[in-house]
């Protein structure tokens, strides 16, 4: 299981912030991730169609998307930050 | 001695200044963001990863410590909505000298809008729209 | 908006960063001298050069201006004795992006060490000595 | 008539703050000056006798000391400046 957040206009397409997936054993990395949640809902196809303008977390460390998801237990998908 | 705080209260300069400055330190530098009203913006909106953003922040803080010889640190980022002239961030760094303190404090902003989980969004009246990242914010970073 | 001042009262931070931060800024930086008590100092004493010394500040924030994208500048300086811990100098520079801000701060006060006529003394106990110029302050006025 | 002024440890060794002095014609550069007031006094002399420890203003502009007199009603030396 896999504790997955969406923030910003990640969370907003996807109308939560927060779940908890059980991918298949095919989904090994975080693209794998973003391309198989694509296809849950309307609202996820809408938040992860385009992997270019997302950036993606891995238990709270920022990671690139072609990062294994080994053993993960925290996900987390979103736009580029713009703090400060 | 590093300080770290995300929070949606109103940012207080004078007590953070006096405390960085009681660390003995000969200079301290400071840099303050504000919400500006351009292109009709009244309002920003803060969102951020909590317990990640903390981790960052005291990441980036600890960064900077060990490459300058600075006897303090402070962060501090709002959350939250925010009017016009208020402030998001503040960002000091206490130094024996002018030069550590200073080039801390701009190393520390610049890393601070690439590497820390926050998203803004803008607020025109009733419309909102979430900030773009600007490569220039890239730039900035990667040249420390 | 130029605000510069050479007073013998103490440095009130918060007051000055607020006028700033009301001119419409995105970011304002800022720098903040103060007396160290290393090697047995007990107080500084500032002297300088009535006059002249305020056409100096005047002329630093005038080419700041000129050089940068400024909303304002403000330099503050002490003169008179002061004890270990106070404020001596202040600087801050407020722009609608942080880079201009950041070096115009970090420029005025490079440059004051060298453009302004002041000059400080050390006390230890009841000891006077006059402080040495340093090199370091010319080569790092003279990277602008 | 030139009215000088005198900062830091130039002061305290001269053991005024200012004079008003009318030096001869042969007074022509700043460096002229300074040797011509080290005669003065003992304290102008010890204030004095190494010009290469010694910065001057021209009515109140900083000034290298080979710098011409012509004209200036104020001339201001002093060490380096230490303010900041």
């Amino acid at each position: 299981m896999i504790d997955l957040l969406y923030f910003a206009w990640v969370r907003e397409a996807v109308g939560v912030g927060q779940e908890r997936i059980d991918p298949p054993e095919a989904v090994a990395s975080v693209a794998d991730l973003i391309a198989w949640l694509a296809q849950r809902s309307p609202g996820h196809a809408a938040a992860f169609a385009d992997p270019a303008r997302l950036r993606a977390a891995v238990d709270q460390r920022f990671v690139a998307l072609d990062t294994p998801l080994n053993g993960a237990k925290e996900v987390a998908l979103f736009p580029p930050v713009t703090g400060g | 001695m590093i300080r770290v705080s995300i929070d949606p209260a109103p940012i207080e300069l004078a007590v953070e200044l006096a405390a960085l400055e009681e660390r003995g330190a000969g200079g301290v530098a400071s840099f303050t963001g504000v919400v500006r009203g351009d292109g009709g913006v009244t309002a920003l909106e803060l969102e951020h990863y909590p317990g990640m953003t903390e981790d960052a922040l005291c990441m980036l803080a600890e960064q900077a410590m060990d490459r300058w010889s600075l006897l303090g640190v402070t962060i501090l980022h709002r959350v939250g909505r925010m009017e016009v002239g208020e402030r998001i961030v503040f960002i000091a760094a206490a130094a024996a000298h002018r030069r550590e303190a200073l080039d801390a404090c701009a190393y520390l902003i610049d890393r601070l809008k690439t590497d820390a989980p926050f998203w803004k969004r803008e607020w025109r009246g009733e419309a909102a729209s979430w900030v773009e990242a600007r490569a220039s914010d890239e730039e900035a970073a990667g040249k420390w």
